[in-house]
């Protein structure tokens, strides 16, 4: 059996986590849900950092775990990435020191990176000699990346690896993340609280709540199911996966071919078939019966409404899904406008995209 | 002016220092962590000479470590001769010191993140690696000042070695004894100078020691 | 009032006995404060309040008396200590010579020969009976008379030489009689074991303090002092 | 003269701070710039807590700091409520009095504030008798903003008081100063890096850059100069200062008319004729050049393009200042819609800002 | 039995410990905060009594403030008799158990964070109101592991008081006096009393500052 199968059972306090959840061999799934709902707790258990009172845990058909056999497999010998908030470098080692601290502990087969091929993705090459006490936030965290990678670790873990970081940092520690994590055969686990960053990150998704998983599955469907609470989010987005099919130079634009339909996306540097992932928060889309003409939104795309649900936290909202092709995509319209339009399932309507609100 | 008193304090001095720092790290490192309830009664028994007079501990080394003591037959059978010797010296100095040594330690200790050491358990470190190449090098400013403790307070040692010592020239006649012989002798030009020495050279050592600490005390764990 | 007494330690509980029978005709305080008499000295030069020094030596209360500390011409020997050799270990017969011959004795006490007078007595022995010391010996020096004889009780040291005051002093105390061989050293083989009193510069003109140095030399005194184990000076 | 009067001139290290401002009698001034541009710097130089080389400070014409005379009032004596990112909080005593700290230590006047005042607004009736140990990041930073208000100072320096909280913590930390700060009769300046914080809460803005202002005056105008890096950013957004003027409860959603029309937005909290200021995101509005039917957006303005600026960081966009009646709105469009719809300076035009993305 | 060198250490702990901890709030507050050149200097002379031996401290307090010390005539004019006397002790103990005292309270005041007492500046409390209403209650702690400590060590002190004391029972002969002199008296029982008093109360006190130390030492300061 290939993949991470795991079961845990753990009281702490007043909270009891109680979960049982299989990753593929491969891929990102993103843990999300409410503070305190038990996303640190699963990390430290599946670490060995935390010991579960019954359970079970294996990797590749290799048990870690089982409180039935006494069995506890230490972190040193779990061969588990794990990277937090807080970077936890040792103040002591410089950036190259740090990197090859797991490099040189990989034992019983041969490293699986080297540190050549990290420091460019993980933009390192400038660190590597400098003293870890005077890095930004982002350059610590993406030190700390790089020497859980090093480690060959088997499953990588990511607690909100840039939810401490500003703006600025988060975006170049989430690029880098992600030009490092599309090379990654192993499972990864990235928690998360921000839609987006699950969105932009992962394939799969678990939505974890007061320590019970109450969602799973691919992560465009979790995200835009109406019923579950991120689309109910005023930042709530769906999720395109397509292809890049041509390039403007000239206006910086790119289209993106996907299931039902094409976009234009203001970028350039991508590659001529690549394959991307657009994010649409629903508040970007407008909805119209006619196609409007003369009007600055490059994205008009015809679809089908499937669903209409109250948006809970605020009465005048409501939220559309709408079929575009193979695809779904939330709007989020003022209940207004959804009246005056006579908006219904089943209707054909015009989706409007602001091109300038897609952000990948 | 005879300098043997000198040299045999400094020899005593690094002697005990070395063997406080082998018992001190793991000791320390264990009242660091634990949550053991016994924890607070090995803390107090280890601050004990802190606070009982050292004439009294070096009267009952005496009793204990004699051949007619609890622990003489031992000794004996080991060939080990403690009372009226170097090594005697050096077993008393170390219970005298110990508390310098370990409290220091175990404050750095305690200020050493769990993170670290779970981040280097994560990759693969196991917790005799964890200790030596994580917690040792993070601990260098204290262990520095523990060492600068146990040495200089080894150096200004007098009650226990006065008891146990036997005032035996080159061998256990160190610098406080024999400023106290002479003072007992009416001698007080020749203990002026020994004790001028001690106090330079200890001023020294804690002026140094002092002056670096405002640099190492900075923020360190991110 | 009170009369201040500084007294070599180890003479502390005869000149409390001494101060008990004493205060029976002159209703005054005695208290008795014991140390090494070196320190003693440095205490008295510092103005400690002591009307009456009872010394272990001589010298002390010489140089207080030098350096005008002490009332000139009041200084005499009290007492006359005795020196003992003690081996606690086997029975090693009555001949000290031999005894001190005998090779298994490896680590000998005695008191610190330059500060206290026990001490340079036992090596002034030594030394009659052709000895040196520091090569034949692990010669170990308590601080006092009384450290090398917890040197021999607690078998740290093998053997060494004690005060024979001392010996009637732990059987009164502790009501059991010291185990092994006792050996009186034959007095002849050393510079007399001198103890002086002086009268210090607080009690010169006490007249309680001036009774008690010459009560000290009447003969209920002077029988105190031989049951405790010294010799007295010959009047 | 009232208000205050500062200049501050002071070296730290490779940083210089030159400043030279005044503030009104009262009213919030946000101080903004990049990170290490000196705004705490100058915070701390207005509490007394950082001598400046050379300078003078006055409020209401009653001198403080006088680098000439050598006059330099120390914290104690100055009467300034100051509030930073982390609460400060006593941890020995409860939170009563903690907020009583400063009120009784007022001098030489009655305190202009009691407990029972401030309790409610700042949501602390429930709190009063709580140790401060376990109250939330939101607790800590509403007690700490009502012990400085009850110290009755005469001066209230924010610094970032709500940037360590998370989301939901900071929407109820900021809805609580709002609520303060209405009442206030003294000056304010509150430091923020957030356009949004500033945009909601001040209502002059001061810019600074490398320890100089670069630009200051009403927020409104400075946050839309599409010259100064607020518009630039991703984030950036216009302000209109309206009135409520009609109500539609069952819509949920209240009316504003502003200086050159009206708005829809999703509110019945407020009152009528309530001002309110509304915020408008420059990537939420579209341009039409005709007036589109049957469409989901509610909010459809006429107005007249008045500058178009290229967008420094995104090559694909561009950014329209439309002038609206009196007011002034931008819209970030990309660059090939702006030259497919032939926008120009003068150029009639509509604004199409949906209704659900109007924060305010 | 006689208690009273029992009842006189206790006496003498409590005044000394009363006196440090005057002398060395200000004084660890002054080490914890300054930023003068001075600071390591005065540090070391602090922590000098940790180091030199408490006999050679004893020795030179005696011919400092005897009548002839160069102390003497001051104290003279002032009436004061420092040496053989019971304040000649609490002097002796204080300089002694210092470092003792200063060094936890450093510690902790360090701990308190700059921000902590700006906060209560602005809301315009002067330097003294924020030492007492801020300071003191935040280092309550500190200063309690301080005082057990400034106590403790003082009921344990031998060598200074050895020397400036005088060994006059029921003014300066003390507890550890007391046991070395039934040592010298060969009265071996009594001395074996008075230490198992001595060690009994020793232990009960560090067992209680010691598990009541975990608890105080969680992060307060947010
Ligand atoms: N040692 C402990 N003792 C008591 N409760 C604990 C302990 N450790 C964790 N908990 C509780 O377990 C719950 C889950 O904590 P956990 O850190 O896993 O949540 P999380 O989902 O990671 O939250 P966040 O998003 O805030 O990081 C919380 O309610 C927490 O209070
Ligand atoms: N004591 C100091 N020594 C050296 N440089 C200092 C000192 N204090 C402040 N600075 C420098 O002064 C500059 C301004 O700092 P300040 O904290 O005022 O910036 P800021 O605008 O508040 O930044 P932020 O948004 O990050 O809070 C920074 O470059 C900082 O490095
Ligand atoms: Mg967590
Ligand atoms: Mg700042």
């Amino acid at each position: 059996m290939s993949g991470l199968a795991a079961r845990f059972e753990l009281e702490r306090g007043a909270f009891t986590l109680d979960v049982d959840f299989e990753l593929p061999a491969r891929g990102v799934t993103t843990l999300s849900g409410p503070s305190g709902s038990g996303k640190t707790t699963i990390l430290r258990c599946l670490a060995g950092l935390e010991r579960p009172r019954s359970g079970s845990l294996s990797l590749d058909g290799e048990r870690w775990f089982d409180s039935v056999g006494g069995l506890d497999r230490p972190p040193h010998r779990r061969s588990v990435g794990y990277v937090t908030q807080t970077a936890h470098l040792f103040p002591h080692l410089d950036v190259r020191d740090n990197l090859l601290f797991g490099l040189r502990r990989v034992r019983e087969r041969a490293p699986a990176l080297s540190l050549e091929s990290l420091a460019e993705p993980l933009g390192l090459r400038s660190l590597l000699e400098r003293s870890v006490a005077n890095l930004s936030g982002g350059e610590r965290q993406r030190v700390a990346i790089g020497r859980a990678l090093l480690a060959s670790p088997r499953l990588l873990l990511l607690d909100e690896p840039v939810s401490a970081l500003d703006l600025a940092a988060k975006g170049e520690v989430l690029e880098a993340i992600e030009r490092v994590l599309c090379d990654l055969t192993v499972p990864c686990i990235y928690v998360s609280h921000d839609l987006r960053e699950a969105a932009r990150l992962a394939d799969r998704m678990i939505w974890l709540d007061g320590g019970r998983i109450v969602a799973q599955g691919p992560v465009r469907d979790v995200i835009s199911n109406p019923r579950l609470p991120f689309a109910q989010d005023e930042d709530a987005e769906s999720l395109l996966i397509g292809k890049v099919t041509a390039i403007d130079q000239e206006a910086g634009l790119a289209c993106v071919a996907f299931p039902g339909g094409e976009l234009w996306i203001a970028t350039t540097e991508l590659p001529h078939e690549a394959e991307v992932r657009v994010q649409i928060r629903a508040r970007d889309v407008s909805i119209a019966l006619e196609r409007p003409k003369a009007i600055s939104v490059l994205n008009i795309l015809p679809g089908t409404i499937t669903d209409l649900t109250q948006v809970k936290a605020s009465p005048s909202q409501v939220l559309v899904s709408l079929e575009v092709g193979q695809s779904r995509l939330l709007s989020r319209i003022t209940r207004r406008s959804a009246r005056e339009l006579g908006l219904t399932v089943g209707l054909h309507a015009w989706a409007l995209v602001k091109s300038a609100a897609i952000t990948k | 002016m005879d300098l043997s008193p000198f040299w045999l304090s400094i020899r005593l001095s690094i002697t005990v220092t070395a063997i406080l720092l082998l018992l001190g790290l793991p000791l320390a490192w264990w009242l660091a962590r634990t949550r053991s309830p016994a924890r607070a009664f090995v803390e107090a028994v280890v601050a004990l000479p802190l606070v009982l007079p050292p004439t009294v501990l070096g009267f009952y080394l005496l009793l204990l470590l004699g051949p007619k003591g609890p622990l003489g037959p031992l000794l004996e059978a080991l060939d080990l001769r403690l009372v009226f010797s170097f090594p005697g010296l050096v077993v008393g100095s170390v219970i005298y010191s110990l508390p310098f040594v370990v409290n220091p330690l175990k404050n750095t200790f305690r200020e050493i993140p769990e993170g670290q050491l779970e981040s280097a358990a994560t990759l693969g470190a196991g917790p005799l690696d964890r200790f030596l190449r994580v917690v040792l090098p993070l601990s260098a400013s204290g262990a520095v000042t523990a060492a600068v403790m146990g040495f200089a307070h080894t150096l200004g040692e007098f009650g226990v070695v006065l008891m146990i010592g036997g005032n035996i020239p080159g061998e256990t006649q160190v610098v406080s004894i024999a400023i106290y012989d002479h003072v007992e002798q009416l001698e007080y030009a020749e203990a002026h100078v020994y004790s001028a020495g001690l106090l330079v050279f200890s001023m020294v050592v804690l002026v140094l020691l002092y002056s670096s600490g405002r640099a190492r005390r900075q923020a360190r764990f991110r | 009032d009170e009369l201040r007494i500084a007294v070599a330690a180890n003479f502390k509980q005869t000149a409390e006995a001494l101060c008990r029978s004493f205060s029976v005709e002159h209703p005054v305080r005695c208290v008795v404060s014991s140390g090494a008499s070196g320190l003693l000295y440095a205490k008295i030069a510092q103005g400690a309040p002591f009307d009456v020094l009872l010394s272990a030596d001589r010298e002390r209360p010489e140089r207080l008396e030098r350096e005008g500390l002490a009332v000139a011409g009041s200084r005499f020997t009290y007492a006359l200590g005795q020196l003992v050799f003690w081996h606690p270990g086997r029975r090693v017969g009555a001949d000290l010579g031999a005894a001190l011959a005998d090779e298994r004795l490896q680590s000998l006490a005695i008191a610190n020969p330059r500060s206290a007078p026990y001490g340079a007595a036992a090596l002034e022995v030594l030394r009659a009976y052709g000895i040196d010391a520091a090569t034949q010996y692990r010669l170990v020096q308590g601080e006092s008379v009384a450290q090398a004889f917890q040197f021999i009780a607690s078998g740290a040291a093998d053997a060494g030489f004690v005060s024979a005051a001392q010996l009637f002093q732990y059987q009164s105390n502790t009501g059991r009689t010291l185990e092994g061989e006792l050996l009186p050293v034959d007095a002849t083989l050393h510079a007399p074991i001198e103890q002086q009193a002086v009268l210090l510069r607080d009690g010169a003109t006490d007249p309680v303090a001036q009774a008690f140095l010459r009560y000290l030399q009447s003969p209920p005194a002077l029988a105190l002092i031989e049951a405790a184990g010294y010799s007295t000076p010959v009047p």
